[in-house]
């Protein structure tokens, strides 16, 4: 067990900081929440500066324009992406994380040349089309169809939580082909333009007041055959392999800006007084900020593990759901800890001091709680943890 | 010894319910959210009785005590009845018009000195602002207020203004009417969030019975079922422990007031901040979007969380009790 | 909403204070935890003087002997026992909580004046023969079979579970009378005998190293039918009905216990030092036990408006299990606490030092490990609150 | 980076918990119970390399490293192995014949004044009592040691000397050992717990698989199941915690040797007194018997918890990195 880097790793290391230290400062800050073409433009711009300096698809295969880096490369550009505080991924996300993998695993020669290049490029925006109003933790009982109708589907039906659905050229759609097959077996992904007609997308707005999030009615929407990806009624299986690939690295991140976030809240609470003291003063605090960050440790570890499993298997190891539910918890907890600690600062959504920075602290809290609902909630994770690892025995239906 | 609401009670809270219910339910919600203050509501909740409930009759009061102000202000907490209820109802006594509503009392708590940003609640609506000192209570007329409305509060429907600068203000009362205040309000801020404890139960267990995942109601799932049934617990125990701190207020022979206000502060606070949480993670996805109930609760928590002391606060002022 | 007493229950309570004060002292200390004989004869004997005083069964019913006091009044002998420390109830525990209260309520005249008596006098232990092996949170698949001979039952099975069984002379024993009615209707209640032939008991230590409770093996026992209690195969009922009376009030002592064990805790605190600071410095461990003194406060609060709401209609509510569940749970951080506060002294369940109570906290917290266990266990109490106070549907079986 | 058990780790780690299961399977613990230390079981270990697993070759050792240290001592707490273990093998290059088995060598942590009683592990078994202070190490010989074996310990397999006066001992080493020892100290002590946090998981996973109740397995109720995927997802954080810890000593360029042992303090401690607790909880009534494995597995977490610094003290300890 080595938690050495290479001297390769090192190397592009380096590399990275390097360009990182030139080209962040220089893509300035990120545009106001409502201002959907600067933040089109901020996003996709940045993407096509990492592409440029062959920063993108870090993890993709080289045939396809990626960088094809090993795991621990992949590792070490997320270390140095948050290090950095560079841009967050942002509408690039379905594209470069899911969609494009997607494509890259099942899709034909076509789709990969159509799409992947122009991804990559931060040309072509993509959506997710999978939740439904009544289909959420049991994702698999989705009812929107599509009927085969010549070299055409027709699609109809009501998609929920789909991201940045106005800005995105593409939707990767999951659509019922079967309606008489059980459940997991009648679903089918497909590549949805969404300049079609019959789409309508209504924004819905979050708990944040962003509208980051729309739902999508889709009345007789007729989408090529071409269009689908893999076989006809495979979709749930290209579905979760690619999320499976997902989980992993991608929280590398996310874990190193927490620990700087606990050092944040660390000077923070070293400038915020409190009957006459300051906060770091109060040793419930730090016990409970240091008993936080011990935990963000084992999770980085337990990340670092289980890519070296990958690196090692060619497969992800089944933790990927152990993994969320540990990392989304403590995330809640941890920007709780950070809300209460601004005191009645936290109680707006914008800067009121200085050096106190109430809006991003805030507005995070908020938003990790999504975390623990989105993609499988942790009551769909603690299953997932107890059936299939722990092989329990599975409920009565 | 009978701990169980009497007639009077119930007719008052009932009462104040229907009042709140029809006249703050969720349905109002987008429409009060434009404006969450107004003169007219505000004397509406003025005629219900909300801030004269204590008073002596001769000056226009019910006479009633703790245990009713703080079964009011469970009502007003359940349906996040917006504006400064709490300083405007301490205030009844010591400011001339806070009880008719006619004069809108807002305050600020400085018994804990701290580097907080001076943000006041409604502060843009305020005719006076108590300011809350260990040795006293000062007023300042709020036009003398400098400062800034907030862009975005947490809670949409707190307004906050940020003050720059406190104008010194007019002693108006001294030590006493300050301790009072300090206890006084935290038990009220208690009131409102046992409101929350309740409500946020409630709509997370009405849509466990009817929201349908794998073919059944999510609500027979144990795992739904075990989050509900220890919200119910924490609930409970905020309901208790503030009916127990109002019934000690209001005869200090049957316990230690402070130890029962700041346990009841430390108790609905946990069940507020608890079973709100639950809400949004019960409702799902819905319970991540603006439209619904959730997290209008989740954000007016943390604005009472902030009000008259923390948990932690009180949970260390229940400790020195103990070792008195 | 009046949390005063009456001037009548305050007279009740300085009789009683007077009383305790008197008693107390001259009862000595409990005998070590091995001599049975002379805990049985501690036991017995503190019984014994309650009744010679009238205040002994203080909840039953004149009529059977006992001081038919008002709930308020009970209440008023729970916070005086407690504050006292006297001896606890102990070996009488099924006898005058369990066994005479369900006599009382469905016994016929013979077992009345038979048992309520003597149980009353201290002159009959009695021991519960409730749950098996296999019939733990499942109480009702009991399978210990009744068969009907002539004016006996002969009774076959095993039972687990019952304290102080070999110091026992009767038992109140739940057992299958009819196997093939469905489980809940087939079950009955009987007194038995602890002298009868066929009664095996073999001791079950605790994780305490204690004895009291056995396994109890029944070969072929012939119980006279005049010991069945109320009908035939209306045993569920029965049992539900004291249990559900059971509850409430007799917590009272033990939260009395519990805010005084925390008193107890700060100064201890005070005595304890660490890292050459006294350990109540430590504002983390001042804010932990004024948090569960909050909790402890709550709870006696509950307690108080189920009692009331109980003496106002004469039937108590459903809040039983969330009080149990509550107060369970939260006896075990408390405890937890005192044994994590000891710090190494915690280490031995004997006292170590001058003024270390480590016996009584040690022993007391790893006793509370069985509270979320016994009688219901937690997870039991949550589905019975989901269900029955939330009315949330059932789970598909 | 590879952070994966290499071969020799793999081999090492599946030697260990063989010779582990074999000797200290639950079958053998009311046998040991009666004794729990004894010098043939202790000249085993040593055989096994516990001792001088990191002493360099010319010593007599394998100059394996805190990894190789952290994945035995795993194995040693997964079978509730009795004995000063991590004195002896801290103590493997300081005290001649310790690395053997020869010298039997324990001790007790001073680096942090307290009023605690002197309790002794294994006090009466031992022949060297080390006393760790932050300025150095002392060395007492057993035989001058004057104490009470106390007569019933928490832990039934941790015997207890309560010594009534320390003499003061020779000084054998000084302040950077004496770091040494409390770093790699509560590094052994977390990775027991890691084994602690594992096997409570095993043993209540098998019973929720085979116990019946309402004629299912409880282990295919959610309440029961969703208790179990917490606990695997404590001794996962445990495991990697401690494993990272480990590497980080072998290492200190990989990152902080303080935080990362303080971590894995924190972490481990944690995930075995959780998971200990679920086990008792989910044997249920068997679980609060002593002849079941769960409370053998809580009383030592109580042990190790108070060995070489408590959660607090190491978070704490995290925390004043971070502010660094």
């Amino acid at each position: 067990m080595d938690l050495r880097y290479s001297e390769a790793d090192e190397k592009f290391r380096r590399e990275l900081r390097d360009w990182f230290a030139e080209e962040v400062p220089k893509h300035g800050d990120p545009p106001g929440r409502e201002d959907w073409a600067a933040r089109r433009e901020y996003d996709t711009g940045w993407q096509r500066k990492l592409f440029d300096a062959g920063y993108a698809g870090v993890n993709w295969p080289k045939e396809y324009g990626g960088r094809g880096a090993t795991l621990t490369e992949e590792l070490v550009y997320y270390e140095e992406m948050a290090r950095a505080r560079a841009p967050y991924i942002g509408m690039n996300f379905v594209g470069i994380r899911h969609g494009g993998p997607t494509v890259i695993a099942e899709g034909d020669e076509r789709q990969k040349t159509t799409h992947l290049p122009r991804i990559l490029r931060g040309e072509e925006v993509w959506c997710q089309g999978f939740s439904e109003p009544n289909s959420g933790s049991d994702l698999a009982s989705l009812s929107t169809t599509a009927v085969r109708d010549g070299d055409h589907y027709v699609v109809n039906g009501h998609k929920i939580w789909t991201s940045f659905a106005h800005a995105a050229e593409y939707c990767e759609l999951l659509v019922r082909t079967n309606p008489d097959a059980p459940k997991h077996r009648g679903i089918s992904w497909m590549i949805m333009p969404m300049d079609l007609d019959g789409i309508e997308i209504r924004p819905l707005p979050t708990l944040l007041g962003e509208i980051d999030f729309s739902e999508v009615f889709l009345q007789d929407v007729w989408i090529p055959a071409e269009n689908l990806v893999g076989a006809e009624n495979d979709g749930w299986r290209i579905t979760n392999v690619t999320l499976r690939f997902e989980r992993g690295s991608a929280w590398a991140a996310d874990i190193i800006e927490l620990q700087s976030f606990l050092e944040e809240l660390a000077r923070l609470a070293k400038r915020i007084t409190r009957d006459d003291a300051a906060a770091w003063d109060d040793r419930a605090l730090r016990q409970e900020i240091g008993h936080l960050s011990a935990e963000v440790e084992s999770l980085w570890a337990w990340i670092k593990f289980s890519i070296s499993e990958t690196a090692k298997t060619g497969i992800p190891g089944l933790d990927g759901s152990a993994i969320k539910l540990g990392f989304t918890e403590l995330n809640q907890r941890i920007y709780e800890t950070g809300t209460r600690l601004l005191g009645r600062a936290g109680l707006v959504r914008e800067d009121v001091g200085p050096d106190l920075p109430s809006e991003r602290i805030v507005d995070k809290f908020l938003n990790t709680l999504s975390l623990t609902i989105a993609a499988g909630s942790s009551q769909i994770q603690r299953n997932i943890i107890s059936e299939r690892i722990l092989k329990l025995p599975k409920e009565p239906r | 010894m009978d701990f169980q609401p009497n007639e009077d009670q119930l007719a008052l809270q009932e009462g104040l319910r229907s009042f709140v219910e029809g006249r703050y339910g969720f349905d109002r919600v987008p429409e009060i959210e434009k404006q969450p203050f107004t003169r007219e509501a505000w004397s509406e909740l003025a005629e219900m009785g909300v801030f004269a409930l204590r008073l002596p009759e001769a000056e226009g009061g019910v006479e009633l005590g703790m245990v009713e102000a703080a079964i009011a202000f469970q009502e007003l907490g359940r349906r996040l009845v917006p504006g400064p209820l709490i300083w405007s109802h301490l205030a009844a006594s010591l400011v001339a018009g806070s009880a008719t509503g006619e004069t809108v009392v807002g305050g600020l708590d400085l018994t804990h000195p701290s580097s907080d940003p001076l943000l006041v609640e409604y502060g843009a609506d305020l005719d006076v602002l108590l300011l809350l000192r260990s040795d006293g209570i000062d007023r300042v007329e709020a036009t003398s207020l400098e400062g800034r409305p907030v862009g975005i509060p947490l809670d949409p429907l707190t307004p906050m203004l940020h003050v720059s600068e406190l104008p010194k203000g007019e002693r108006i009362a001294g030590a006493d009417d300050a301790e009072r205040f300090a206890v006084e309000g935290a038990l009220l801020a208690a009131a409102q969030m046992l409101g929350i404890a309740e409500l946020t139960l409630d709509y997370a267990t009405e849509y466990a019975r009817t929201r349908e995942q794998f073919d059944r109601p999510i609500g027979s799932f144990q795992a739904i079922k075990h989050l509900l049934a220890d919200c119910y617990v924490k609930a409970s125990q905020a309901r208790y422990a503030v009916y127990a701190a109002g019934a000690t207020l209001d005869d200090p022979t049957v316990g230690d007031v402070v130890r029962a206000v700041s346990s009841a502060k430390v108790v609905a606070g946990e069940a507020a901040m608890h079973n709100a949480r639950k809400c949004v993670q019960i409702y799902g996805g819905m319970g991540y979007t603006w439209e619904l109930p959730p997290h209008y609760y989740l954000k007016r928590t943390f604005v009472l969380e902030n009000a008259f002391g923390t948990i932690p606060t009180h949970a260390e002022r229940v400790a020195a009790r103990l070792a008195a």
